[in-house]
C-alpha cells in the first residue's frame, strides 16, 4: 500500500470521481493555478489533467464559489468547491446555509443539490485567527447540510467519494496538519460511508471521542495512559452530521466515561452535542464526570508558544483522562 | 425588432393574470389569518416578469426572488399550485413548506427562489455554468430588485459571469424602492446598469413598463448568451404601485407618485397598442379578462379547498 | 409601572443611549424610514427625534451595515446596527467573527470594538426559513463576542443599555414575538448587568434553562406541572456569552435534574453547552437523564402547522420534564 | 502639483526602508523556523504605499491588508516593534498575537489590518464615518489588492460610501496577481478604477511605480474627501515582484515580465529624478542607505533579543 498524506489522497479521490461521473467538476481559488507548487496539495495537477473546463480558477469571491456549486448542482452537476480556510467560510456562509441547505427544503423535496463544499482548517502554521479557526460546530448546527471531518488519508479519500456521490450538501473539512502526516493509502476504489464513526482503539476503561487531526492526539494520549493502566477507547467519528449516536452510546456504555476532545474552541463547540446526547440516552451508565479538551475561548494566536498553547496536546488530554480515571 | 401577434397575446394574457392574482391577493390579505406570511406583489411591473419570460424558450431557467409569483405565472406555473402554495395548503407546489415568498417550480424550469435579497444572482451564475458546461441551448435569466444590486452577492456573481461569458441575463427590476428606501437614497450612482462596465459586461437601462421593449431587450440578451457572447445586465425601470408588502401601509409613497404610474400601467399600453394594430378587439380582450378572472377564482377555490400538511410532515424533505 | 412590548423597550433604550452619549449612533436596513409604521417597532420615531445623522438608512448590504460599526467603534463611537433578521447573520457573519470579535485580540488589546448588532430572530410568522432561524449557537461560538437574548421588555432595556455601555462587541438577539407581548417596563434608568442570569421562577424538582422566547413556555410548562405536582425551577441565562454557570450548577445542584429548552435546532444547539458544562461540574448532583426540548432538525416551514411543530411548546417541554421526573 | 524636496525625501527614505526590510526579510524566511506563518511582501511595490502615506497627515487614518509592511512603515511604524511582530515576539506591536500577518499600529492610526482578503474596505468605511460624524479633519485610507475588488465587501462599502459622501481614499494596488491568478483572468473588466462610475465615484488609473504619480493622485483625492466631496478610488498599477508570499516559488511568473518590472522599479526613479533635479546626491544616498541598513540590523537585533510571550499570554486580550 502507497503512503500519503491526506491532500494526496484528496487529489485521487477526485481524480477518480472526475473520471467516472463528467457531472464532476471543481472550482475555487488556486484550485488550478497555485501559488502552492507542491503534490501534496490536494488539487495539484487536475488542471492539466483535467483541463480548464472543469477545474475552474475562480475570482477571490467566495459567495460567488458557493453560490456556483448551488446552481450547478441543482441542474444534477456535482460540483467539488474549495474554500481555502475555515474562516472564510462566513462570507459563503449565506449560499451554504440559506441556500444550499434550505433550497431542498423549500422546494418541498423537488430539487436537490448535490456539492461538496472542500475547506482546509487547522492551526499550525502561525498563521493567525483570521486563517486558523475551526468552525464545523456552525455548519453541524445547519439542518440540510452533512458534515465530515477525516482524520486519515485513507478516510479521506473514501469519505470525499462518497460525498461527491451523495445527493445532500456536504461540508468537507480537511486538517492542513494531515497534507503532511504520511499514511497508508489503499488503491482500490473504496466508498466509506457517511455517517458511520471508526473505533479507532479498543478500550474499556474510558472513551475519548475526537475527529480530525484530534484523533491522532487521542491516540498518543491512549498510549501515554496505557502506561499508566488505564485503557482507554477511542472513537473517531469521522461524520459529524449525521451523527454515529450509536458508536458512541455502545463505547460509553461500556466504559462508563467520556472525554471529547476538539480543536475548536470551547464554548459552543460540538463536545456540547456529543456531551447532550450522552446524558440524555446514557446517563445510566456514566461512572465518572464528563471532560472536554478544546481549544481555550481565544482567536487563535500567532506566536508559536501562544499557539502551542491553544492546541490541545495528548498531555492535556491524558491529563483530563487521568482525572476522571480516579473518579466513579 | 418585429415581435409577432401570438407572442404579444401571450405577454397580455400573462400581465393579466398576474395582476387578477395579484389583486384577489391583495384582497385576501385583508382577512386576517388568510394567508400566512408576507404576501410581496408586482402591481405595476408584471411587464417585467411577463416581458421577459415570453422572450425565453421553456428549456430556459428563470431564478427569482420575494418578488416572484409575476415572475413565476408568466414562466408558465400552474395558478391553482402557485396558489396552494401561498396558502400554505399540502397541494403547493411546494407542500406549504415555503408559502408565498420561496416557491419553487422545477417543473417549469424555475428551480430556485430565494427571498434573501440577492441570494438569487450567484446561483443563476452557477445554473448558467452547468448550462455552458453541458453545451446545452439554454439559458438562465437571474431577476432581481435595485436594492438587491448594492449586495456584495451581486458584484461578485457578475464579476463571474463576465469572466467566465456564461449564458445568463441579468433582469434588475428598478422598481424605485428597496422596501421604504427611494432608489437615489441607496446609491449615488444614475443607474444599476452603469455598473456592468465594472465587470466588462454590456449594460442598458430600459423601459420596464413597456412589454415590448421589456421583450426586445431580453431576447437580444438572451440571443447575445447564446451564441456565446455571455452575460447582460438589463435594468427595467418600473414602480411598485402597492407597499413592499401587503402589510406596508405605503406611508413614504407619494399618492400622486403611484398615480402617475398607475398612469403608465403596462397593462392598457399593450393592449391598446394591440387594438390599435388590429391584432385584438375589445370583445376579445373583455373575454380573455373573464377567462382569467374565472381562472384565479377557480385557483382560490382549489385552494381553499386543500388540506393542510399534517404536523409531522414538517420533518420530510431536509435530505434527498 | 406602563406596559410595553420589547419593541419599545428597545426604543426606550436607544433613546435614553442616544440622549446620554453623542458617540451612539443607529444604522441598518429601515432603522429611520420604515415600511412598518407601528410604535411596537424598535427603531421608530428615533429619526424623527435625533435626525438623519445619528439614525442611519443603509442600503441592502449586510456586510457594510457590520463593517460600518467596526471601523467607527475602532474610533470610540458606539455603534448599534441591525442585521433585520437572524438569517441575514451569515452575510455579515465575516465582519463581526472575523473582525468585530477578533481585531482587538490581533492588536494585542490596543484596539476596542464597542458596537452592539441587534438580530430580529424567532419564528411564528409563516415567513420561512429565510427569515426565521434561531442562530445563536454560531455567535456563542466565536470568542470576543458577548450574546444577549432577553425574555422581556424590562430586561430588554437594561440589558441593551449594558450593552451599548460594554467594551465589546455584543450581539443582541429580540424575538419578534415579544414586540407583542406586553409587559411592565420601568420608567427608571436600571442597567441590567450582562453575564448575570436571573430565576424566574423557583422550584425544586427539576431546572429548566431557557431564554428569550422560550423562557415564557418554560414558565407555561412550569405552571403545567404544578398541576402535577412537580416544582419547577426556571432560569433564565439572558446572556449566553459570558455564560452565568454558577446560576446554572446552582440551581441543578438544588434540583438534581436539568433540561434545556430553546428554540433553535437541536444538533449543535447552545442546550449542548448547558449539557456539558453541568456534566463536567456537577456530574454528581445529577439524578435523572438531561432532556433538550428544542426545535427539530429542520429549516423553518412556512405552513402554520408545520411551524407550530417545529417550535417547542409547554406541551412539549412538560413531557420532558415528566419523563424525568419519574427518574432518580 | 509641485512636490516639495522634503517630501520626496520622505518618500524615498520610507521606498528604501520598506525595500530594505522585505529583503532583510526574504533572506530571514529561508532560515528554517525563523519567522512563522505567512510573511508577505510589497517588493517593487513600495512606490504606492511610500507614496501615498507621504500624502497624509499624521491623524489621517490608514486600514491595510496582508501586504501591510510597506504601508506600516510608510505611515511611520517602529522598524524595531514591527520586526519584533513579525517575529511574533512579545514586543511586537501586538504581543506577538498578530504575527507578520494582522499588524495593527493605533498609535500611528492603523488600527486595523485584516487579512482577510476585502475585509478591510467595510472596516475602513466605519472609520470615515467617524471622521464624518465628528466633523474631523481627516481622512482614511485603505489599502487593498486588485483582487480583494473582486469580493462583495468591495462593492457594499463603495457603495455606501459614496452615497454618504465620507471621507475615505480608496487605494486599490494592482500588482497583476491576486494570488496566482492574473488580473485578467479574475475580471474581463480593464481595471478596477472603471467600477467606481457604478457607485457615483471618481475612479482613476495612475501609475504605481512613479512615487511622484502616487503622492499627487492621493493628495488630490485626499484634498476632495476633506472638502466633502466625498470618496475617491485610485488603482495604482504596479508589479508584485515576488511570489504571493516567501513560500510561493513564483513558478507561474513569466521571469522576463519579473524583470521587465524590476526596470521599473520605482526607488531609482525617484532617487535618479532627485539628483537630475539637484536635491539629492549620490553621496547623500549612500549615506541614506547605510542609515536604512543599520536601523533594518537593528531592527532585526531587537527582535531576535526579544522574548516571545509566556504561553499563558494567549488567553489575555479577548475582552476589553
Ligand atoms: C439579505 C437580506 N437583507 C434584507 C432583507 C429584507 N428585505 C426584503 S426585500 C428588501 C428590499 C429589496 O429591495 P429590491 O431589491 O429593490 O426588491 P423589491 O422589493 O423592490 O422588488 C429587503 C431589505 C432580505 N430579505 N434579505
Ligand atoms: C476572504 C479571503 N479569501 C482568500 C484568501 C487567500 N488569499 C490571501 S491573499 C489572496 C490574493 C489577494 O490578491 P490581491 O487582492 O490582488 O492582493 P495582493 O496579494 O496581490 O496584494 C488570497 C486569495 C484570503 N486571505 N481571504
Ligand atoms: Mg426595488
Ligand atoms: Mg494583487
Amino acid at each position: 500500500m502507497q503512503e500519503a498524506g491526506m491532500g494526496q489522497a484528496v487529489n485521487e479521490a477526485l481524480r477518480e470521481e472526475m473520471t467516472r461521473d463528467p457531472n464532476v467538476f471543481i472550482a475555487g481559488e488556486g484550485v488550478g493555478v497555485s501559488i502552492h507548487d507542491s503534490p501534496l496539495m490536494p488539487t495539484h495537477g487536475l488542471l492539466e489533467e483535467f483541463g480548464e473546463k472543469r477545474v475552474r480558477d475562480t475570482p477571490v469571491s467566495e459567495a460567488a464559489i458557493a453560490g456556483l456549486a448551488v446552481g450547478a448542482s441543482e441542474a444534477g452537476m456535482r460540483p467539488v468547491v474549495e474554500i481555502m480556510f475555515n474562516p472564510f467560510f462566513t462570507l459563503a456562509s449565506d449560499m451554504i446555509v440559506n441556500h444550499a441547505a434550505k433550497l431542498r427544503y423549500l422546494s418541498g423535496g423537488k430539487s436537490a443539490f448535490p456539492l461538496v463544499v472542500r475547506m482546509k482548517s487547522g492551526s499550525g502554521f502561525g498563521a493567525g485567527c483570521q486563517h486558523s479557526h475551526n468552525l464545523e460546530a456552525w455548519v453541524c448546527h445547519s439542518p440540510g447540510l452533512k458534515v465530515v471531518m477525516p482524520s486519515t488519508p485513507a478516510e479521506a479519500k473514501g469519505l470525499l467519494r462518497s460525498a461527491i456521490r451523495d445527493d445532500n450538501p456536504v461540508i468537507f473539512i480537511e486538517d492542513m496538519n494531515l497534507y503532511f502526516a504520511f499514511m497508508p493509502v489503499p488503491e482500490d476504489d473504496t466508498l466509506i460511508p457517511i455517517g458511520k464513526a471508526d473505533v479507532k482503539r479498543e478500550g474499556k476503561d474510558v472513551t475519548v471521542v475526537a475527529w480530525s487531526r484530534m484523533v491522532h492526539t487521542a491516540l498518543a494520549a491512549a498510549e501515554q495512559m496505557a502506561g499508566e493502566g488505564a485503557d482507554v477507547e477511542v472513537v473517531d467519528l469521522r461524520t459529524l452530521v449525521p451523527l454515529d449516536e450509536e458508536a458512541i452510546l455502545t463505547s460509553v456504555k461500556k466504559t462508563g466515561r467520556l472525554v471529547v476532545c476538539h480543536e475548536a474552541t470551547r464554548t459552543g463547540g460540538f463536545a456540547g452535542e456529543i456531551s447532550a446526547v450522552v446524558m440524555e440516552k446514557a446517563f445510566s451508565s456514566l461512572k465518572a464526570p464528563f471532560r472536554r479538551v478544546t481549544g481555550p475561548d481565544i482567536p487563535v494566536p500567532a506566536s508559536p508558544p501562544l499557539e502551542a498553547f491553544y492546541l490541545p496536546s495528548p498531555e492535556k488530554l491524558a491529563g483530563a483522562i487521568r482525572e476522571i480515571m480516579n473518579q466513579g | 425588432m418585429e415581435i409577432s401577434g401570438e407572442k404579444k397575446m401571450e405577454m397580455l394574457r400573462s400581465m393579466i393574470l398576474s395582476r387578477r392574482f395579484s389583486e384577489k391577493l391583495t384582497e385576501l390579505c385583508k382577512i386576517e389569518g388568510k394567508i400566512p406570511g408576507m404576501v410581496i406583489l408586482s402591481t405595476g411591473q408584471e411587464a417585467v416578469g411577463s416581458g421577459v419570460c415570453a422572450a425565453l424558450a421553456p428549456r430556459d431557467v428563470i431564478i427569482t426572488n420575494h418578488r416572484s409569483h409575476n415572475h413565476l405565472l408568466a414562466k408558465g406555473a400552474d395558478p391553482n399550485l402557485l396558489m396552494a402554495e401561498i396558502y400554505c395548503k399540502k397541494t403547493g407546489y411546494n407542500k406549504g413548506k415555503s408559502g408565498t415568498l420561496h416557491i419553487a417550480v422545477p417543473e417549469i424550469n424555475a428551480p430556485c427562489t430565494t427571498t434573501v435579497v440577492g441570494g438569487g444572482i450567484p446561483i443563476a451564475v452557477g445554473r448558467a455554468f452547468a448550462q455552458q458546461y453541458r453545451g446545452e441551448d439554454a439559458v438562465t435569466v437571474c431577476f432581481f430588485g435595485d436594492g438587491a444590486a448594492d449586495e456584495g452577492s451581486f458584484h461578485e456573481s457578475l464579476n463571474l459571469a463576465a469572466l467566465w461569458q456564461l449564458p445568463v441575463v441579468f433582469v434588475c427590476e428598478n422598481n424605485v424602492y428597496a422596501g421604504a428606501q427611494r432608489f437615489e437614497e441607496h446609491t449615488r450612482s444614475k443607474s444599476i446598469a452603469d455598473r456592468g462596465a465594472g465587470y466588462g459586461m454590456p449594460g442598458f437601462v430600459v423601459d420596464g413598463n413597456n412589454a415590448a421593449s421589456v421583450f426586445n431587450a431580453a431576447r437580444e440578451a438572451r440571443q447575445l448568451a447564446l451564441s456565446g457572447g455571455g452575460p447582460t445586465l438589463i435594468e427595467y425601470r418600473t414602480y411598485r404601485c402597492r407597499g413592499h408588502g401587503e402589510q406596508d401601509p405605503q406611508h413614504y409613497q407619494p399618492k400622486d407618485e403611484i398615480a402617475a404610474w398607475m398612469e403608465k400601467c403596462p397593462i392598457p399600453r399593450l393592449s391598446g397598442d394591440m387594438i390599435a394594430e388590429g391584432i385584438l378587439t375589445q370583445d376579445q380582450l373583455g373575454r380573455l379578462e373573464d377567462e382569467i378572472r374565472d381562472s384565479v377564482e377557480a385557483a382560490v377555490g382549489f385552494a381553499e379547498s386543500s388540506p393542510y400538511p399534517e404536523p409531522e410532515d414538517a420533518l420530510e424533505d431536509v435530505f434527498a
